[in-house]
């Protein structure tokens, strides 16, 4: 069965969701992967958004943000942001899925300053929820485009801590957890090692090692285990487009 | 209890003062004030610090007509659109004016405001250690927990008190008690903390149907310092069971904004050049119409009987 | 969603261990699950910390019974009799067994349960200064607030993680689900706060009626370990809508409790005596039937809908 | 027209009462008191009560507990403790009504040891929400029986702070307010001098000076003004029979 890159993305994204786990889905793909991951191997998973929103059942209806009321109907609670948020800080939240301009070889992710806060040559809007998911959910989740000026060997500023400095860094910071994966349009990063390097794990089915390592912007070193990422299952695909109706994402 | 019914344009005449911090909004995506934007604009209220978790493209509006001195906030831009032109030419180029920004995250801004809503000295909290934002915003400091057997950091975070709360609900009485339902994010929190609150009514309803359910109450009446009827005043903002989104006007709005005179040019259209919200949603017609959420999905009632 | 519908007396066998710390209700005076006291007292758990702002009949009973080795709370007593008897005799007295008293105020109480609920490292406050309480409970510490210019002193608490949160609603579904109106006290704090959940509901309702009103929602069913039908689990403390206040019975209790003998007999007669829930209500009879709420003041509808 | 003790408290309590203020109103006498403001001269006077509820018009039918039925319907706000008791420490609340076992000449209230907590006699239910209000609530008014064992020179305990030792140390301990008035079945006492140690301020009518120092546990002083209480008004007392249907306080 015919797929698309970014099918392939979301379907790889849905495999890091656990059944019954908590999980902070965001918008755009994390939002379709819980979908998936809801009608195939996690259908007690729990889906939580920011501004206020827990849901069982991803909404039906076309969402441009998360407060859409199309996410209130039917919702599991309908709250404000500390008591979602909470969740995280108190330590109940499996996975958080987020973006980002940057992310770097310790998978720390900018979306703030390129350039450093002192004098910075562009402002990105910002964290959002993304320094807390970051910081606190037990298992972070990044979705990137694959592009060398997007995987960079630093990050000019640190919005959203991945493994910080590398070694016992993040954890003297004060955090557990960290990230667990970065799903790009190419490939899955995962960290490894004492430092929490992000390493090469999966290679998404069409792409080449070498042209991956081409397109990051570090010396990508490879994970022992590096195999390629498994296509789309046809009960993958057949739940991605119950929830993709309108084929968006083809 | 007192009327506290008052038109938007007194409200914003009396109640915001050049330097004021002001949330507007402060549920994220929804519910947005974007008439009181408006307003704010039309009267050129000046120096303000907008308080917001998300600042969608009303705090851009704001800061391209030079209202705003600093954002506090985690986030600013354009949700459909992603990055805030106004924002970036205000921060990168000081264009009309430089901006400051206070950088926070989603959660620590919940928690200054929930300090302040609660006479808390200050909030105590973890998530956002290991975040530069505690290197760009000398606001928060790190101690130890002194609780902890092991050195353990933690992050304190100073409440946040705003001058003034504009806050959009999808019904209020006339005396200041209202209804919200939806996703509420800082509002609660906003409304607890404010020294005045304005509140934008898209329905003005006898006391009695607020009375029916104290329960749906976020904040109540006695802490409000205007109630405003207003229409569709989150407009291009969704409400739950009253609007649904605009997306095309976010986009539209993020395209004619990409250029400052090209902005200018919206800003006479859609604000400057129209003399209040009855004019704008007139402006608006048929666009506007066919957003009102036209269906029935009742919540099943709750029953406050004492006997 | 899984379901979580089990009989009481199965979910207190699993799910409340011997030196548990348990909240019992916490909405202060209503809403009291005594269902769950009395499962309590006839399982025999033993060295309970009991969190409560409001302690009231119930917890007297479990000291009484010798189910608590700690309070930990505002106020332990009899709300319609001033001491309570048990309450005294086993801190007086050490009978039937010695309890420690962990002295909060209400606010101590709340911010400790909010710290607890948030993963907040503590709260910092100011509401018991100059109280004895930060003499008599070693738990807070005093110190200085770092964000004040002048020398200020603030209090620290520390936060509460329960083992056990059992919390009566109006109505659940049997996947954990609920609504609950009427004022809340600490109910949202403690269930977000606890490491299990047990939810005791007046109606079981189908899921479509809760997810009607995902704002009447006080906490999401996924953080819930059981739910149980126990319609007037609540009594003699009332229910909004449901029950109301047995006030004669509260009385009764306070005049048999006076005596160590006569709190014995009243035991035997309402709990121990008695195999469950259905066979307690069965007891009560008219008395019961007559506290039942039978008029209809319902909340005026939420819309919902999307389209 | 005639009056009982407990009404001319209850009026007398009522008059501390401003309009639009923000109160504590507590039950028995207070939230009577409470009723009685409202419908004189107080109509914007705004109820809270620690439980979660927020009230303009007091509950119609019997209550027992703040919580009763007849307490929620109707009211402004139903909601959880720390909304409503953020609004004491976030310094909104005007004034707060409690009751207490001991009071001393500094206006210290216990209701939690008698004997000190170490060793105590007597175990008393403890603060409820009353320390919290004696600290954080603009003006605090007691209101207690009027015997020499409940006005004591020295509380054993603290349960709730006035003016401490004296002089600046509820300033020096953090704290503004402070008791505003004590209101007894016998007279009214106010604070007064650097100390704010409590002085006779008015004598109820059919009292005596001498027989209220007899019945006080410290050498009262009297007020530079001290007066009589003035009696309840015919509109108090008909506000009164409004609030007190069943004449339970009569």
């Amino acid at each position: 069965m015919p797929f698309s890159t970014q099918e392939l993305m979301i379907v790889a994204a849905a495999r890091e969701i656990r059944d019954e786990e908590i999980v902070f889905v965001g918008m755009r793909l994390p939002i379709t992967a819980y979908g998936v991951a809801r009608l195939t191997h996690a259908p007690n998973a729990v889906g939580l958004f920011e501004c206020g929103i827990a849901r069982y059942v991803p909404a039906e209806g076309m969402l441009y943000t998360m407060a859409d009321p199309p996410n209130q109907l039917g919702a599991a609670w309908t709250t404000g942001l500390i008591q979602i948020m909470g969740q995280l800080q108190r330590g109940r939240v499996d996975a958080g899925f987020i973006g980002g301009a940057e992310i770097d070889r310790l998978g720390n992710i900018n979306t703030s300053y390129i350039g450093g806060f002192a004098d910075p040559r562009v402002k990105l809007p910002g964290s959002g929820g993304a320094a807390d998911i970051a910081a606190m959910a037990k298992r972070l989740i990044a979705i990137m485009n694959h592009e060398r000026h997007r995987l960079v060997e630093k990050v000019d500023y640190v919005t959203s801590p991945g493994y910080l400095d590398g070694g016992t860094s993040r954890r003297d910071a004060g955090l557990s957890g960290g990230p667990a994966a970065v799903v790009t349009d190419r490939a899955i990063l995962r960290p490894h090692g004492p430092d929490n390097e992000l390493y090469l794990a999966s290679v998404h089915p069409g792409h080449s090692i070498d042209e991956i390592r081409e397109h990051t912007g570090w010396d990508l070193k490879l994970m022992p285990d590096i195999g390629e990422t498994p296509p789309p299952t046809t009960r993958e695909l057949a739940a991605l487009h119950i929830i993709d109706k309108d084929g968006f994402w083809r | 209890m007192k009327d506290r019914l008052i038109p938007l344009g007194e409200a914003i005449a009396e109640h915001v003062r050049h330097g004021d911090s002001l949330v507007m909004g402060a549920s994220l995506e929804p519910d947005i004030p974007f008439a009181a934007t408006h307003e704010i604009i039309r009267q050129a209220k000046r120096d303000l610090d907008i308080v917001a978790p998300i600042s969608d493209a009303s705090s851009d509006m704001m800061i391209g007509a030079g209202c705003v001195a600093q954002i506090t906030g985690a986030w600013c831009g354009n949700v459909s659109g992603g990055l805030g032109h106004n924002y970036r030419r205000a921060f990168e180029h000081g264009m009309p004016r430089s901006i400051k920004v206070n950088d926070h995250s989603n959660f620590s801004l919940g928690m200054a405001l929930m300090a302040g809503a609660h006479g808390m000295p200050y909030a105590a909290m973890r998530s956002i250690l290991g975040s530069d934002i505690l290197r760009s915003n000398p606001a928060f400091r790190i101690t130890e927990n002194p609780f902890s057997a092991e050195a353990e950091p933690i992050v304190l975070v100073p409440p946040l008190i705003p001058d003034v709360a504009i806050l959009s609900v999808q019904r209020a009485d006339r005396y200041g008690n209202s209804h919200h339902w939806g996703n509420c994010g800082l509002m609660q929190e906003a409304a607890l903390a404010a020294q005045r609150v304005i509140l934008l009514a898209d329905e003005i309803v006898d006391a009695a149907v607020i009375a029916s359910d104290p329960g749906r109450v976020l904040f109540p009446g006695y802490l409000v310092t205007a109630v405003c009827h207003v229409p569709a005043a989150c407009h291009p903002s969704p409400m739950t069971g009253c609007w649904r989104r605009d997306n095309a006007f976010f986009h539209d709005y993020h395209r004619q904004s990409r250029g400052r005179e090209d902005f200018l040019a919206w800003l006479d259209e859609w604000v400057l050049g129209v003399p209040d919200h009855a004019a704008y949603r007139a402006k608006l017609g048929q666009q506007l119409d066919d957003l009102r959420i036209m269906g029935d999905a009742p919540s099943v009632a709750a029953n406050y009987a004492a006997e």
